[in-house]
């Protein structure tokens, strides 16, 4: 049972007061009625399914109703960082700069 | 007509109010435990609740002018005074509990004092009571109901969290050394009336009616 | 004295406690401290069990978790029966009651051994094929003749607690290891949970033949759990055992309160406690320090009553004070398994010899070898017990010398009579927790086992890793400890280890299957798991009919599925595919242990979550009133709703509905409906924020007014609907459906704090805030006017308006809304005063015929006039314009609100969409049923079906049964017909008609 | 190859077992082959063996990069039924269903297919409205299935407590007699020897690397072990679609899952049925060795860990203790977790993709399974004509753009 930082609350609770909610930073096409039906498929119905990192949306339920982002690594469970709702994550953009200046990349899994 | 409608919800007169617990007092009353009880339960009924929401900068003066309470900021904590307590449930939310019957008054005067920002009052006292919990054995029969570390260590006074409750949810709160407090949603009230009388046997759980 | 193989003294029993207990009837005598184990081998009892596919008679191998076979079934009563109870786990106490799960018989180990050549591994996929009808009979038989214990058949009169723990340390395992890293990370001021399976702390130190600080290890361990005792910050979890590892150091202890007490737990003080506790804990770190368990040698007849493990030999005779035979052979390939010898001899019982699988120059710097040697007893070095010679019992061993590389024996064989055959294989660590969440325990040639590999919050110390000399498992205790201490901000002072003689110890030799003159599959049966009888045969069987990974090993062969979980047969399986596909056991790899480290009971994982606390029940402020007028109620989502409120003469549910039904048409009827969601909107956009999650328009909605609005998801399909009240410009009340509420009050928060942060609105829930009493029917409006001081007239407080005011004395928001069609008044008021409220219409309203009515009559009124229940007219592939509701379809919007762009999908766009219709039973008299199939041609083959009936009651008012439906492109076959055939070969006409059945022009609710 | 029988074994008992034919070879790759299936779990090695033994296409490789049906035929609770609520799904659960019952024959293979019959409960009106529209629709669909109310439900099922003390009380239940459960792992090996002795090579241990890809036609695979040449590629492999998805360049509507199950230690028959409850989330059936083998609900998040958070597991007992409460001292021996591939309507992906000659079975979600014959004779079929069977037509990706999902939710066994 994961033990998850909420990043409002400041604090480490039981996974049992959170509900995942799938992909994190998904957008909303801004203009629906321009999208096609393939895009608005898209949008409705395919997400990432890495098995490794994935960058995944949470909200507290139990505690302060705030939804927030969570990079999970899927195979190992292990929780790299949480982050509010409107930020990026920092980890997986030091792993990019990281792969920029050429280090190897980390273990934990492919980034998605 | 105002932009928000601030209602008196008390009757005036001699009305017959009855609390979340009362049912579950009359149908499953307490017998005294056996010897000495390890768990005393007492609810304390029909206070004023009232839900704040806002950027601290929008409510802190104005909620310190009416409540005389400082707006917590720091994550899960609360002040209290008195009869009087303000606990932080969210970076936008925090639980205003006072004396009985003054949150038509209490949000008036918020009202007057925050103008006409973002910020949103909601009384919510009928749908939900304060259940104290004391005695050797509170912690225990609390630590069987919620997955939240409350060793003196990590929940100190002055601590207040939302969080899961047995299958429900619940506010935890305390607020000294001595008590517990529960905030409890009315509809759920007797169940967890019935999940604190088994998660108490054991150790004795009695009520004290104030 | 019929404790024939007790010994007058040692062990750690209580010998003036004499308990009694019955096994397979007879009745027995043993002592407070024995295991069920211990005191049936003090009585002499050699055959505990027979095994499940061979029905070989089977006797007591181990002393701890680790046992194959004394798997009991217990209780002295039926709801009191525990089955596959471990006979070495259970303490034993006063009138215990226990019986073989499968007792011997001679007449099946004759019929066994006589068909076991008939039924290798997979026999059951090759055969029982013909003829094809015939499997549900062989079935039958294989059925009864497997499985262990038997389940109770009464509910157990006993209950479970839970209780939720956080540590800074938890560490697993009191013994050596396990109590320094205890006192280690105790003396730090860490919080601490030190938790022990058995019913005393110390491990092996109990049964050591060492000393610490010049005295024996177990007042060691007394002086460590007392200090520990003492310690605030310190918690001790006795029989406790930890079963299941999970992710983020979450883990289950499984606490066995009253176990050792007896089948049912006894009343203690006047209060009934807990039969076990399971302790939920999330620890900061872990101290694995679970020791490790002796591993068994494979060979001929390993599994006649008689063979145990060495160390078990030596645990019952200095624990227990019991010696389970006369004469022992030792055969072991490594030191440790001195030590079963220099026990039994110091009993004053006879030892054959001590065979040893290494060369005299091998072996002999081995302090036991050398303190054996001295002791005169006879070793025999290079050779092994081979094959064990008995029919109940062992009554000789057969030891040759082996060669282990080459897999074969030289020589000669002799035979050696003993009624004991103690083996040791060596030592396999307890990484099983360790692997729980995914981690593969990585091999070991230097101690040939498997260690845990590194994982965060995990520290493996002592036996757990490998390490099994006392003086170092003390020191990797103490060292663990601190590291954990440390790990959490702690730091524990110097902590002077006990002293004790370091003692030599000679290299052990890689021996797990013994070398047989007769080949593998030719040689008597050398068994690996003995509770699932697979033998060394079965492995190497299985390698040859191409089932080479060690998963399709297990599989095949079932190597490893008991309730011991291959606790002693997993590695030597192991060795034993390696030795057939000739690859290393590293090469082999190992299989990922899944919790339970043993087994737990069903009630205790579910606690005291049963019956009522099963779920909550959830009650509105008036459920007082519904329990005492005897209401019949309905479960919707976790509320108890009043379903209908029979009358006392025991009136049917049809009758009441339709007294209920009459009432509100006729005069007036009053619905609780207080557990509609609701939910507190402010701010100053929530016009523009109503606007994108319903379907239809709300920014011209004036203060005053209430509208009623449909959800969807942004695929198009209808998800809830109430109706939204403007109490302000900038205050909104909405309502949700009673199962939808807390759904859609994360939808809100989701589109709000993810897509429209910009938006100023906030969201509250006050459904248990409000009571919610539906007063409806044409007398409404009189009896609410004896109540109010509300304008009630129909042209001031108009349909959809709602208004502020006291209803018998309590301020009140009453709405004009219906949902029954007739003239409604929803009021609403503060929760505390519902009760007064209701009592006070019933006290105005028994002139007006008053009546309570429950959902039942609710869902006909609501039906005669064509509303949706979203949940019963949808199922998630419904749009608006299914339900023929584009008339709450905002299709101008300027906003493209939730669910638009979805509606001009083309699937969405099809004109023969299934639509939601009325359906009139051309016969009168017959209530259509819900969920029937509608089809067109009901005489084609194959039939298609166009749609389902979704609502379906008789109705008192129309006088006849009618329906709403969703039937393909419906909504242009208004007048066709439609048929229904029904399971009773009845097929039922319907026409197809508006939905609307009742006062079509809605002026009954506008009066 | 050998037929097996009971003479059979009678012959080989008599050599102590010692010639015993392996089950099945271990060939070296060939460099071509017309159809190579990548994943040798259940799915993917029947569509070998219907390939060969119905479609007559028996250059068949099947690559798989574990153990032969080591992926969710391993780990699956081995319920069998063809209930399903919509016309497309039950066609295709029906289609399945009527494999299975000759399965053992067919095979020379006993996959221990046990038609001891399904109750799926019903605690609500709202339940009982389901299951009557479900029992309707399976009639009419040529699905055996009726309609029980509580005291029928307890004259089946005795020991389970239908009386209205449980908070949840039993309403009626869905029956389906003819469903029941099956031996997993056999009806992996069955399917493997039985495509064997046709002449399909399974290449165990190798590990699909990358898809070739030439002109947007697949023209074979990348392989651990190197390149192997294809006419046709048929992927199936649950848990991991998505990567090979990847590897051709496309996405897949499917999320994993964590799917968690357990079982009781071995008991003497006490249930002779297989039951199953939505509403309070648990389903249990024995198996013939005698464990309870107990399913639990879905975990909300992706997961490839085969394993899932603890409380599921919890609830899912105590729903298992408030059906059976004789239960209570029963004792969980061990639990597990596969991946399940859902799909956003719960029905499965059988589909052409944007590759031509690349064809996709996956996304069964809790109905993986039961679906084995049917699935691989499906998706035989559609590989050796090289389009859709008309049972798999409605399955295709394509139903996500154009918004004709087939919801099953209701009937695919676990809630969520």
């Amino acid at each position: 049972m994961f033990y998850i930082h909420c990043p409002y609350c400041n604090e480490r609770r039981s996974e049992e007061e959170f509900h995942a909610k799938g992909q994190a930073h998904l957008m909303r096409p801004a203009n629906p009625e321009e999208a096609s039906d393939r895009e608005w498929g898209d949008y409705l119905f395919f997400r990432d399914n890495p098995r490794g990192l994935h960058q995944e949306m949470w909200v507290h339920a139990a505690g302060c109703r705030k939804f927030f982002n969570i990079l999970r690594n899927t195979v190992s469970y292990e929780i790299l960082e949480t982050y509010p709702m409107g930020e990026q994550s920092s980890v997986l953009a030091e792993m990019t700069a990281g792969r920029e200046r050429g280090e190897p990349r980390r273990a934990a899994g492919a980034v998605a | 007509m105002s932009k928000v409608e601030v209602f008196q919800q008390q009757p005036s007169g001699a009305v017959a109010a009855e609390s979340p617990f009362h049912f579950s007092r009359q149908r499953n009353p307490l017998a005294p435990a056996k010897g000495e009880a390890g768990v005393i339960m007492a609810e304390r009924p029909f206070l004023t609740h009232l839900i704040l929401r806002g950027t601290p900068e929008v409510l802190l003066g104005g909620v310190r002018n009416v409540t005389g309470l400082t707006l917590p900021q720091t994550p899960c904590s609360m002040n209290s005074k008195e009869d009087k307590s303000l606990q932080w449930l969210a970076p936008d939310e925090w639980l205003l509990i006072l004396p009985p019957g003054s949150e038509f008054s209490t949000e008036k005067a918020l009202r007057g004092e925050l103008g006409d920002g973002s910020y949103a009052i909601v009384n919510v006292s009928g749908g939900q009571t304060v259940l104290e919990l004391s005695g050797p054995n509170a912690r225990e029969v609390l630590m069987k109901s919620t997955s939240c570390d409350l060793h003196p260590r990590t929940f100190p006074e002055g601590r207040g969290v939302s969080t899961v409750f047995a299958k429900t949810g619940a506010i935890i709160r305390r607020p000294d050394a001595q008590r517990w407090e529960l905030v409890i949603r009315r509809s759920f009230a007797d169940y967890l009336y019935r999940w604190l009388l088994s998660a108490g046997a054991e150790y004795g759980i009695t009520t004290q009616e104030r | 004295m019929t404790q024939t193989n007790r010994l007058n003294k040692g062990g750690r029993i209580d010998r003036q406690r004499i308990l009694n207990f019955t096994f397979n009837g007879q009745r027995y005598e043993g002592h407070a401290g024995d295991t069920l184990a211990s005191a049936l081998l003090a009585n002499g009892v050699n055959v505990v069990n027979r095994s499940f596919k061979y029905s070989r008679p089977r006797g007591i191998v181990a002393a701890g978790a680790e046992e194959p076979n004394a798997v009991m079934q217990m209780g002295a009563t039926e709801a009191t029966q525990i089955p596959n109870v471990r006979a070495t786990q259970q303490a034993l106490f006063e009138g215990l009651c226990a019986r073989s799960t499968n007792p011997h018989s001679e007449l099946l180990s004759t019929l066994g051994n006589l068909f076991a050549p008939l039924i290798p591994p997979g026999f059951y996929y090759k055969t029982f094929m013909q003829p094809a009808s015939m499997w549900m009979t062989y079935e039958k038989v294989i059925r009864k003749a497997a499985g262990l214990g038997r389940s109770p058949r009464e509910s157990d009169p006993d209950h479970y607690e839970h209780i939720k723990r956080h540590c800074d340390v938890l560490v697993i395992g009191a013994g050596a290891a396990g109590l320094a890293a205890a006192l280690a990370a105790g003396r730090s001021g860490a919080r601490v949970i030190l938790c022990d399976e058995q019913e005393e702390p110390g491990g092996s130190l109990l049964d050591s033949r060492e000393l610490l600080d010049g005295r024996p290890a177990s007042a060691w361990v007394e002086s460590v759990m007392a200090e520990l005792a003492n310690m605030e910050e310190v918690l001790l979890l006795p029989r406790t055992t930890a079963n299941g590892l999970h992710d983020h150091n979450f883990i289950t202890l499984y606490e066995r309160r009253a176990e050792h007490l007896g089948d049912l737990v006894p009343e203690i003080d006047g209060r009934k406690p807990a039969r076990a506790c399971l302790h939920h804990v999330r620890a900061g770190q872990i101290v694995l320090a679970t020791g490790a368990h002796e591993r068994p040698l494979v060979y001929a007849s390993n599994d006649l009553p008689g063979n145990m493990l060495a160390g078990a030999v030596s645990t019952y005779i200095r624990r227990y004070g019991v010696v389970p035979g006369k004469r022992l052979v030792v055969s072991t390939c490594h030191d440790d398994g001195y030590r079963a010898a220099l026990d039994w001899a110091e009993a004053g019982h006879q030892v054959v010899a001590i065979v040893d699988a290494r060369k005299h120059n091998d072996a002999a710097t081995g302090h036991w070898v050398r303190l054996a040697a001295k002791q005169g007893l006879q070793i025999i070095y290079g050779s092994a017990v081979i094959e064990a010679k008995g029919k109940n019992r062992v009554t000789g061993a057969r030891v040759a010398e082996i060669d282990i590389p080459e897999f074969q024996t030289r020589g000669s064989v002799t035979d050696l009579a003993c009624d004991t055959i103690a083996s040791s294989g060596g030592y396999n660590p307890v990484v099983h927790l360790a692997s729980h969440t995914g981690a593969r325990p990585v091999w070991r040639d230097d101690i040939m086992g498997f260690v845990p590999t590194k994982m965060t919050g995990l520290i493996p110390t002592g036996g757990a890793t490998g390490i099994y000399a006392l003086a170092d498992v003390l020191k990797s205790g103490i060292e663990a400890g601190s590291e954990a201490a440390l790990a959490c901000g702690r730091q524990s002072p110097e902590i002077d280890l006990p002293e004790v003689d370091r003692i030599e110890i000679a290299q052990a030799a890689p021996l797990f299957q013994v070398p047989h003159p007769k080949t593998t599959l030719r040689a008597p049966k050398q068994f690996v798991d003995l509770q699932n009888d697979v033998t060394a045969a079965a492995i190497e069987l299985a390698t040859r009919e191409g089932f080479e990974s060690i998963e399709h090993v297990k599989r095949y062969t079932a190597m490893g599925f008991g309730t011991d979980q291959g606790k002693l047969g997993n590695i030597n399986g192991m060795a034993v595919v390696a030795r057939c596909l000739k690859k290393s056991i590293a090469e082999t790899g190992t299989t990922v242990f899944r919790p339970n480290y043993t087994p737990v009971a069903f009630g205790a994982i579910a606690g005291p979550h049963r019956r009522e606390l099963f779920d909550p029940e959830r009650y509105t402020a008036l459920h007082a009133w519904h329990v005492d007028r005897g209401a019949a109620f309905e479960d919707v989502g976790q509320w108890k709703r009043p379903w209908y409120y029979p009358q006392s003469t025991g009136e049917s549910m049809h009758d009441a509905v339709a007294r209920e039904c009459r009432a509100v048409r006729e005069k007036v009827g009053v619905l609780d409906a207080s557990t509609l969601g609701k939910i507190d909107i402010q701010g100053k956009d929530v016009r523009e924020f109503l606007g994108r999650i319903y379907t239809n328009k709300w920014e011209k909605l004036p203060v005053g007014k209430a509208r009623y609005g449909l959800m969807c998801k942004d695929d198009g399909m209808v998800m809830d609907d109430g109706v939204t009240t403007c109490l302000g410009d900038n205050h909104f009340l909405m309502t949700t459906t009673t199962g939808g509420a807390a759904g859609v009050l994360e939808w809100l928060e989701l589109w709000h704090q993810t897509e429209w942060p910009e938006l100023d609105v906030s969201f509250t829930s006050v459904t248990d805030h409000w009571a919610t009493l539906m007063v409806t029917g044409p007398e409404a409006r009189h009896l609410l006017a004896e109540m109010t001081d509300i304008d009630l007239d129909r042209d001031t407080f108009k349909f959809m308006e709602w208004r502020e005011g006291d209803v018998a004395g309590v301020p009140a928001r009453v709405y004009r809304i219906s949902f029954t069609g007739e003239l409604s008044y929803e009021i609403n008021v503060q929760a505390h005063y519902a009760m007064h409220v209701w009592k006070k219409l019933f006290e105005h309203g028994d002139k007006y015929g008053l009546t309570p009515y429950g959902t039942e009559t609710m869902h006909v009124l609501r039906a005669e006039k064509g509303f949706i229940i979203v949940g019963q007219e949808t199922d998630g592939s419904v749009t608006p314009e299914d339900l023929g509701m584009q008339w709450c379809v905002g299709y101008d919007k300027p906003f493209s609100w939730i669910g638009k762009r979805a509606l001009t999908r083309p699937d969405t766009r099809r004109e023969d969409r299934k639509q939601m219709v009325g359906l009139k039973p051309v016969d009168q008299t017959v209530v259509l049923q819900e969920g029937a199939q509608i089809v067109f041609e009901p005489k084609a083959s194959p039939i298609a079906m166009v749609g389902h009936v979704t609502s379906s009651y008789y109705s008192p008012t129309l006088g006849h049964g009618f329906a709403l439906a969703v039937v393909k492109g419906g909504q242009k076959r208004m007048g066709e017909r439609v048929y229904l055939p029904m399971a009773d070969g009845v097929t039922q006409v319907a026409e197809i008609v508006s939905p609307i059945f009742y006062d079509p022009k809605g002026e009954r609710q506008n009066v | 190859m050998e037929r097996y029988s009971v003479f059979g074994l009678i012959k080989h008992a008599l050599s102590y077992h010692e010639n015993w034919q392996k089950t099945w070879r271990s060939p070296t790759p060939k460099k071509e082959y017309d159809v190579v299936i990548i994943g040798g779990g259940g799915h993917g090695l029947a569509t070998a063996y219907y390939l060969a033994s119905r479609y007559g296409v028996t250059n068949v490789a099947v690559i798989e990069k574990g153990w032969l049906g080591g992926g969710n035929t391993a780990r699956n609770t081995t319920i069998v039924r063809s209930n399903y609520l919509w016309d497309e799904s039950a066609a295709l659960y029906e289609h399945s269903m009527k494999l299975w019952e000759g399965l053992s024959q067919d095979l020379n293979y006993n996959v221990m297919f046990s038609q001891r019959g399904v109750l799926n409960l019903g605690h609500t009106l709202g339940d009982m409205r389901d299951i009557q529209r479900r029992v309707n629709a399976n009639r009419l669909n040529g699905i055996d299935g009726e309609v029980l109310d509580a005291q029928q439900v307890k004259e089946i099922v005795p020991i389970m407590d239908c009386s209205s003390n449980t908070r949840y009380p039993v309403l009626g239940a869905s029956w389906q007699p003819r469903a029941g459960v099956a031996r997993h792992d056999a009806v992996a090996w069955g399917y493997a020897r039985g495509a064997d002795r046709l002449g399909v090579d399974l290449i165990q241990q190798t590990e699909v690397t990358g898809l070739n890809i030439k002109k947007g036609k697949i023209v074979g695979v990348h392989t651990s072990k190197g390149d192997i040449g294809a006419k046709k590629v048929g992927c199936v492999v649950a848990g991991n679609s998505g990567v090979v998805a990847g590897m051709a360049g496309f996405k897949l509507p499917i999320e994993s899952h964590p799917l968690q199950a357990l079982v009781s230690e071995p008991l003497k028959p006490i249930l002779d049925t297989v039951v199953m409850s939505n509403h309070v989330h648990g389903y249990i059936s024995q198996t013939d060795k005698g464990d309870l083998v107990i399913g639990a609900g879905i975990d909300a998040y992706n997961g490839y860990g085969q394993r899932g958070s603890y409380p599921t597991v919890e609830h899912t007992l105590q729903a298992i203790v408030e059906l059976f409460p004789i239960f209570s001292r029963v004792r969980m021996n061990r639990q597990w977790g596969g991946i399940v591939d859902t799909t956003p309507d719960a029905c499965p992906i059988l589909s052409a993709t944007p590759v031509e000659g690349l064809f996709f079975n996956c996304g069964w979600g809790t109905g993986g399974f039961k679906a084995t014959p049917g699935s691989g004779d499906v998706f035989a079929w559609t590989l050796a004509n090289g389009r859709a069977h008309p049972l798999a037509e409605p399955f295709s990706i394509d139903r996500f753009y154009t918004g004709s999902l087939i919801d099953e939710h209701g009937a695919a066994g676990v809630a969520h």
